[in-house]
């Protein structure tokens, strides 16, 4: 089928939670407006919010709406997909952040995009420990879920590597809503000796970031360069920064939509994306020129390199 | 162990508490003048919220102060509508309060996205202002005396109105007829006294300390804005007024006491990592839980013996 | 003939619900008297002292105060017109001292503060001032009734009041507080006020007012000269019939029922309630407790229903011990109670006449097999007892809070006399009834004796007491003071100095009455 | 509370209808002041409810859910309690009936019926401890039960991560329940399961109850008066007890139908969405009338999908449902034509109304 300006291939977002995180679902988000902008599609963003009863009945009312494209993200979203693409064969599916196993040809109209983001974490940690003053480094989680746990493991790793006698101490706040806690989170931990925090925790995180700006400390932001975020707004915040472990959905999003209109989507596999593909990395923005000593981050292309060689094994939950 | 100890003796973490506590103490504050005059207030939860949100957007176009008068100006607004409800149209006062938070939960997220432009989660891109704290830089370092400088300006309102509130109700007329019309409205009633207009003046005191605790929560704990930010802590306030025998000061004390474990619960998981994070986000629940029923118990024997 | 001080003209007050409690009421009160006005229950008194009052809103009808027309919108304007009222059931705050109570809602202050020392020097300037003796410190729910009952007279004069409105103020009093009223009434008028009087024992009335008004239906049928009546055509104008309240007393009383020894009781704190409480009563009896409120009648009654736990002595019911017993089985051996206040204690409002008929009976067979209930069984029980008891209900169905008063208390006596009892514990229970529903419940009454019951009986109203009792014995401060074999002779007055612990009898005189 | 005073049924219907009648009216100005599709969001939130099969399977399986919260909450609400326990009772619930799904018992028929015994008796249990604590310390129930739901959604949270979830995986949910326990479809491939049957079984069972037995004649007793209660012979504290702990049973259930609904075959984290409490709005509706109850959540369930879908397929954000059940409660909550009447009842010598 041929899409044009007149005709444009109409997709949908489905978000199981709502827009405004400033990282994950903005990020894809970010990737489709920018698809609509220049390629023949027409983009719906479906906020199903924060009730896993309704997500489900979110998916299935953009399968059954006739958009040509619907895309979701992560393993909440992956079992109610694969039900859908059966039903809905037409329709193409793609699930970022997540796959089904399509072993024997199973799930011939979705495609899977999955982000090796604990190598990005690793260099992450790697900068994280290099500037750390007190030996000392904060994870703060939303919850302990798979996606949040594969940032800690690269991360712990590459901190482990800069410095084989970094203590990290890691933290659940239990939500990804409640800034005041993340704040307080990482204020409990600054007063722990701790000098850089990690959150990866959504809105809570947030919070964290705030403590740090606050309190003179550093962070490394998650999902997207959240210096630059913020850098417009509160150039305050994004100057505690060191870096961000960027899950580029967006970008990924966008490409995945270039190849279906192309016809060449490879649909019913997986496509796993590393630092070589450049669809995870960290940001190397002003702040981390700034905040990151010379050596260190020459030690960083290094090691970038050596990780997509293979001649680093980063650990992974996948 | 003794980490833990170290920490809790520490400066820092008694401001910790101090902050955690300063929005609880409001809403308490606030529960106690209505349930004084004989209205339970099961809003504060939904009160506090509104409350934030119009403190953060406010803010961003205004001085700190002026957000923080508009949080409590939507938190006295919330009071009188419930006034308007409960005493005008005979609506409990319980059923109203239920109202008032499922307004708050709906109604935050929807004018969040309006005031941000379609953000359904949090304010960042609203630069909305901070409370200031009060530092004496003379202190620092001192012991003991380092325990006073580094709180919120609402902190020390929040005493001061634990004194002024103790004022009221013990040594003023109207303070008075405050208590008189919870405990029994008939008497007030016959001596001339408007009961519902002292009933609906209270709620609307209710509210707007609650909007303090609000605006402390968004512009102080946090800067800005995210959907549910008030956590359940509007109803643990309704805990602490049950559990400060009535009593402003018995309301500090309930509202310190959640703090500290509030503050706790924030640094355990550093020092006993091993403890699962749902488990230690129990203990402000389960403590204001036990310490419900201990006080009621206690105060069911005092009654007794009043009788 | 001087001006009148105050003047109600055509008063209509409809309630919601369509009562017309007051028809077109006149009342001229003429300055420096005291103005009875009586009528039966419902008569529509209250309402048209309410409207006085600035409570109630007539719907028709003008109020003058010293030749003025006034329009109130609610008490305040009342207070202002120089008008106090004292209500029927007392509104003061019971945690609050005699002077904050006193001085609510025109409290003196200094700056923003209340200023206390005033207030108390003021209330006991008042109190010489009126022969009000009251000390302004205590709170008030530790001051007995009379006491409190000067606390809001105190109130209304602290607030000028140049008419005082007196709803029912002698029914909570025992004779020789009466009389303290009355002195203080006089004292009163004396200087210049005027008082309205409301009261049902047409003596009282005699003796205290100069001018009456009586009431019938929400009407006014007439306005008389105190010395130009007497009791009866007081009455009969009142009822527009004659009426008679005379019981026939019983002449034989069979065995011991009730047992009750060196009873204690004590409150949670310790406080002793009542003590060393000793007496008797006998199937086919009425024994009567005489005391002013508050004295342990009521206390003992709720220990023998099994409402208060017992902390000294014993109670002993045909020779079983009550104290292992619950409520529901000492009620299964016969135990039947109308308790003093029927919304609060004696009905379930809000459910209908049949489950309230019902409710104590709840294992009755008649009512529930196996957990479930008959309801047939339910509504033949109530079609019975509305028919036998005459209660004037739409059905068994009818919401019970939607009957009158009187017919309230006629479905809890007709609960608790249903079947023959064989101890039947009654406080107050023709309380806010009238005539004709009184006449019917001291029939039920004495009835329920004549079957055999073993009855205690408290009230307020010593008429009550001395016209139903076989025996009555007298309680002051939580003892039992005398005890007497009721006879034409005994009287009210003879009572009230017990009551108020004036007179005590000797062990040998209440042995005597003692069986 | 609710239904103290007489009013004929009609008008009652009439001032229900007007109620919502305001509230969409309102909701409809708030849509048409912000939206840029007014017309069309209007129209999905009023018709999309009824469009297909499946958006009629999720409006049912809304019914059923919210007619057993309805249930749980007019039952306490006819004793006079303020219990708002429900949450908590379905978590606990749910947790139950997902170890006995998870269980060697899971692939047998057996496991729905077992699976909804065991998560009433763990919701009761939930129930009991606020009851317990009133009748026995005096303990104010609104707040003990709110602190039982905050620490029953953290523990069922931290079970269901730690040790449901796949092993390693990361998932905050358990694996999927063998089909034996997951409800069956009455119109396959939707949600409309056997939930709507249980949901009115109870319905017919909370009535009978209620109005055909003598516990609950006990009950509308105490909650009518309890010292009369007591002096009658009734233990009014026994019959608060079990009053909350019959409601924390079908709290219970509620969590049953939820894990083992087709909504969700499985468990996880915060799974309830909240709904529990909307369960206080249907009992106020409904006057904590039994029969009532899913009458009441029929319509407002389809309300509350119509929001979804509203938030779904346009721009208006599905919150505005709750503008609605704010409107909703207040004004079916109000007394538009007995003003004063409280004031009257105080100075006839009634008792003063408390606030609760
Ligand atoms: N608030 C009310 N609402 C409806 N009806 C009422 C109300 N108050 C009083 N009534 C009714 O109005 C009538 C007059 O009552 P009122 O209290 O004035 O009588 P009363 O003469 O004072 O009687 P009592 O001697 O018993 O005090 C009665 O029928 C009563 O039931
Ligand atoms: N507080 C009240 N609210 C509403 N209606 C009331 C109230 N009090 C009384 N009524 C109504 O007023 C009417 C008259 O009451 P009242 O007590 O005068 O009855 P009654 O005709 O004198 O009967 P009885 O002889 O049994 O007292 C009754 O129908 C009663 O339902
Ligand atoms: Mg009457
Ligand atoms: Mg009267």
């Amino acid at each position: 089928q041929e899409y044009s300006a007149d005709n444009p291939m109409t997709v949908a977002l489905v978000v199981h939670g709502t827009l405004g995180d400033k990282s994950f679902f903005d990020s894809a988000a970010a990737g489709l407006v920018r698809a609509e902008a220049d390629l023949p599609v027409d983009v719906t963003v479906i906020e199903a919010g924060n009730d896993r009863g309704r997500w489900e009945p979110a998916l299935a009312d953009a399968a059954d709406q006739g958009f040509d494209v619907v895309i979701a993200g992560t393993w909440e979203m992956n079992g109610f997909m694969q039900e859908l693409s059966g039903e809905f064969s037409d329709t193409k599916f793609i699930i970022f952040d997540d796959t089904p196993d399509f072993s024997g040809g199973a799930f011939p109209n979705i495609m899977a995009l999955t982000y090796r983001v604990s190598t990005a974490a690793y260099l992450a940690g790697y900068a994280a420990a290099s500037v750390s003053e007190t030996g000392k480094l904060g994870e703060i989680f939303g919850v302990e879920g798979a996606t949040i746990l594969e940032f800690a493991v690269g991360f712990e790793q590459g901190a482990r590597a800069a410095n084989p006698d970094i203590e990290i101490v890691r933290a659940v706040a239990g939500t990804f809503t409640d800034p005041a806690k993340g704040k307080e989170i990482a204020l409990a931990m600054f007063d722990q000796g701790v000098d850089v925090v990690f959150p990866i925790a959504g809105g809570t995180g947030i919070g964290a970031l705030q403590a740090a700006r606050d309190e003179g400390h550093l962070a490394v932001g998650v999902d997207s360069d959240q210096a630059a975020i913020f850098a417009p707004t509160d150039p305050e915040q994004a100057a505690v920064i060191l870096t961000s472990v960027e899950k580029k959905i967006g970008d990924s999003l966008y490409t995945a939509l270039e190849m279906t209109l192309a016809g060449d989507a490879p649909y019913g596999t997986t496509q796993l994306l590393g630092l070589s593909e450049g669809a995870v990395g960290i940001s190397m923005n002003e702040q981390y020129e700034t905040l990151v000593p010379e050596d260190v981050r020459a030690a960083i292309t290094d090691l970038e390199a050596q990780i997509a060689a293979g001649d680093i094994a980063v650990d992974s939950t996948m | 162990m003794t980490d833990l100890l170290e920490v809790v003796f520490s400066a820092t973490f008694l401001i910790t508490v101090i902050r955690a506590s300063t929005p609880l103490l409001f809403a308490t504050l606030g529960g106690l003048i209505s349930d004084l005059g004989g209205a339970l207030n099961v809003a504060l939860e939904g009160m506090m919220l509104i409350a934030a949100l119009t403190a953060v957007v406010v803010s961003v176009y205004a001085p700190w102060y002026v957000g923080v008068v508009a949080g409590m100006g939507a938190g006295a607004a919330l009071g009188a509508i419930m006034a308007l409800f409960h005493l005008r149209y005979k609506a409990d006062v319980i059923l109203v309060g239920f109202a008032v938070n499922i307004l708050a939960a709906g109604g935050t997220v929807f004018a969040l996205s309006l005031a941000t432009g379609g953000d359904k989660g949090t304010s960042i891109n609203l630069q909305s202002k901070a409370i200031p704290s009060i530092d004496i830089p003379a202190f620092e370092g001192i012991p003991v005396l380092n325990f006073f400088t580094g709180h919120s300006a609402l902190s020390w309102l929040a005493a001061l109105s634990v004194a002024g509130i103790w004022y009221f109700l013990y040594r003023t007329p109207r303070g008075m007829w405050l208590r008189g019309v919870g405990e029994y409205p008939a008497a007030p009633e016959a001596a001339g006294i408007g009961v519902n207009a002292v009933r609906a003046w209270s709620l609307v005191a209710s509210g707007a300390l609650a909007g303090l605790g609000g605006a402390q929560l968004a512009m102080f704990n946090y800067i800005g804005f995210t959907r549910d930010m008030t956590a359940g802590r509007g109803f643990i306030a309704l805990g602490a007024v049950l559990l400060g025998a009535r009593h402003p000061v018995g309301a500090m004390l309930a509202a310190l006491l959640f703090g500290l474990f509030e503050a706790l619960s924030i640094v355990m998981p550093g020092i006993f990592s091993w403890i699962p994070g749902e488990l230690v986000q129990t203990i402000p629940f389960v403590v204001t839980l036990l310490a419900l029923i201990l006080f009621s118990y206690r105060t069911q024997r005092a009654e007794r013996t009043l009788s | 003939m001087t001006d009148p001080i105050l003047k109600a003209t055509g008063i209509t007050r409809i309630y919601p619900g369509g009562t017309v409690a007051n028809d077109g009421v006149n009342l001229t009160v003429r300055p420096g008297e005291v103005h009875a006005v009586v009528g039966e229950n419902g008569a529509g008194k209250s309402t048209l002292m309410k409207v006085l009052f600035g409570l109630e809103k007539p719907d028709a009808g003008s109020l003058t105060v010293n030749g003025q027309k006034v329009d109130f919108t609610g008490p305040k304007d009342a207070i202002e017109a120089g008008i106090g009222m004292v209500f029927q059931h007392f509104s003061l705050v019971p945690s609050f001292s005699v002077y904050e109570n006193v001085v609510l809602g025109s409290e003196p202050a200094k700056g923003i503060s209340f200023d206390r020392a005033k207030a108390i020097a003021t209330v006991r300037e008042l109190s010489q001032k009126f022969r009000l003796t009251v000390d302004p410190l205590p709170a008030v729910r530790r001051l007995p009734v009379g006491q409190q009952q000067r606390v809001e007279i105190l109130k209304a004069l602290y607030r000028d009041a140049q008419i005082l409105i007196l709803d029912e103020p002698t029914a909570v009093l025992a004779p020789q507080e009466v009389e303290e009223l009355f002195t203080a009434i006089r004292a009163l008028t004396a200087q210049g006020r005027t008082v309205i009087f409301i009261a049902h024992k047409l003596p009282e009335v005699l003796e205290i007012s100069d001018r009456i008004t009586v009431m019938r239906g929400g009407k006014t049928v007439g306005e008389v000269e105190t010395k130009d009546v007497d009791e009866s055509s007081l009455a009969a104008m009142m009822v527009g019939r004659e009426v008679s309240l005379r019981v026939d007393r019983a002449a034989t009383t069979g065995e011991r029922a009730l047992e009750v020894k060196n009873l204690r009781l004590v409150a949670g704190n310790g406080v002793t309630l009542a003590d060393d409480l000793t007496l008797n009563v006998h199937h086919g009896e009425i024994l009567g407790l005489v005391g002013v409120e508050g004295n342990g009648q009521a206390e003992l009654l709720e220990a023998i229903a099994g409402l208060r736990p017992v902390a000294g002595g014993s109670l002993t019911l045909q020779g079983t011990p009550l104290d292992e017993l619950t409520v529901l089985e000492r009620r299964d051996r016969g135990l039947a109670s109308i308790p003093e206040d029927r919304i609060a204690q004696g009905l379930a409002t809000g459910a209908s006449v049949a489950e309230n008929l019902a409710a104590t009976r709840l294992d009755d067979p008649r009512f529930v097999r196996r957990g479930i209930l008959n309801l047939k069984g339910i509504r033949d029980n109530a079609v019975a007892l509305i028919d036998r008891f005459s209660i004037r209900v739409g059905g068994p169905d009818v919401d019970v809070g939607t009957l009158s008063g009187g017919n309230m208390q006629k479905v809890v006596v007709a609960r608790e006399l249903s079947e023959q009892p064989q101890i039947l514990l009654v406080n107050q229970p023709t309380r806010g009834v009238d005539l004709g529903a009184t006449q019917f419940i001291w029939k039920s009454i004495t009835d329920a004796r004549d079957g055999g019951a073993a009855v205690l009986l408290s009230s307020a109203d010593l008429q009550e007491l001395l016209a139903l009792s076989d025996r009555l014995v007298v309680f002051y401060r939580g003892r039992i003071v005398a005890a007497f074999v009721n006879h034409a002779e005994l009287t009210s007055e003879t009572l009230g100095a017990y009551m108020l612990g004036i007179e005590t009898q000797t062990p040998e005189a209440m042995a005597g009455a003692m069986r | 509370m609710s239904s103290i005073r007489p009013a004929s049924a009609l008008t009652e219907v009439t001032r229900v209808l007007l109620a919502v009648a305001i509230a969409l009216a309102v909701a409809f100005l708030i849509v048409l002041a912000t939206s840029e599709e007014p017309i069309k969001a209007f129209r999905t939130f009023l018709t999309a409810p009824f469009s297909s099969n499946r958006t009629r399977g999720l409006w049912i399986d809304d019914v059923a859910k919210l007619t057993l919260t309805g249930l749980a909450f007019s039952l306490v609400f006819q004793a006079r309690q303020f219990a708002l326990g429900v949450q908590g009772q379905v978590y606990v619930g749910g947790l139950a009936a997902s170890f006995i799904a998870l269980s060697p018992i899971g692939v047998t028929p057996l496991s729905i019926p077992l699976g909804m015994l065991v998560a009433m008796c763990a919701g009761s249990v939930w129930g009991f401890i606020p009851g317990y604590a009133k009748a026995r310390f005096g303990a104010s129930e609104i707040v003990s039960s709110l602190m039982l739901n905050y620490i029953a959604i953290r523990v069922v949270n931290w079970v269901i991560r730690a040790h449901l979830a796949p092993p390693g995986s990361g998932q905050l949910n358990s694996p999927d329940f063998p089909d034996a326990s997951v409800l069956p479809a009455i119109i396959q491939g939707t949600r409309f399961d056997l939930g709507i049957v249980v949901a009115l079984v109870m319905t017919g069972l909370v009535w009978f109850v209620l109005y055909r037995t003598v516990w609950g004649l006990k009950l509308r007793l105490v909650g009518h008066n309890p010292t009369f209660a007591e002096g009658a012979g009734i233990r009014a504290n026994v019959v608060m007890i079990s009053t909350m702990t019959v409601s924390g049973a079908i709290g219970g259930l509620l969590g049953a139908v939820y894990v083992q609904g087709r909504a969700f075959g499985r468990i996880a984290i915060d799974f309830d969405g909240n709904l529990a409490f909307e369960g206080i709005l249907i009992a106020i509706v409904a006057k904590s009338r039994p029969l009532a109850v899913p009458v009441v959540a029929l319509a407002y369930g389809y309300l509350r999908q119509g929001a979804q879908l509203m938030g779904l397929r346009t721009d208006v954000p599905t919150e505005i449902l709750g503008v609605v059940q704010a409107l909703i409660i207040l004004l079916v909550a109000s007394s538009f034509t007995l003003p004063g009447r409280a004031f009257i009842a105080r100075l006839m010598g009634r008792k003063p109304e408390v606030a609760r």
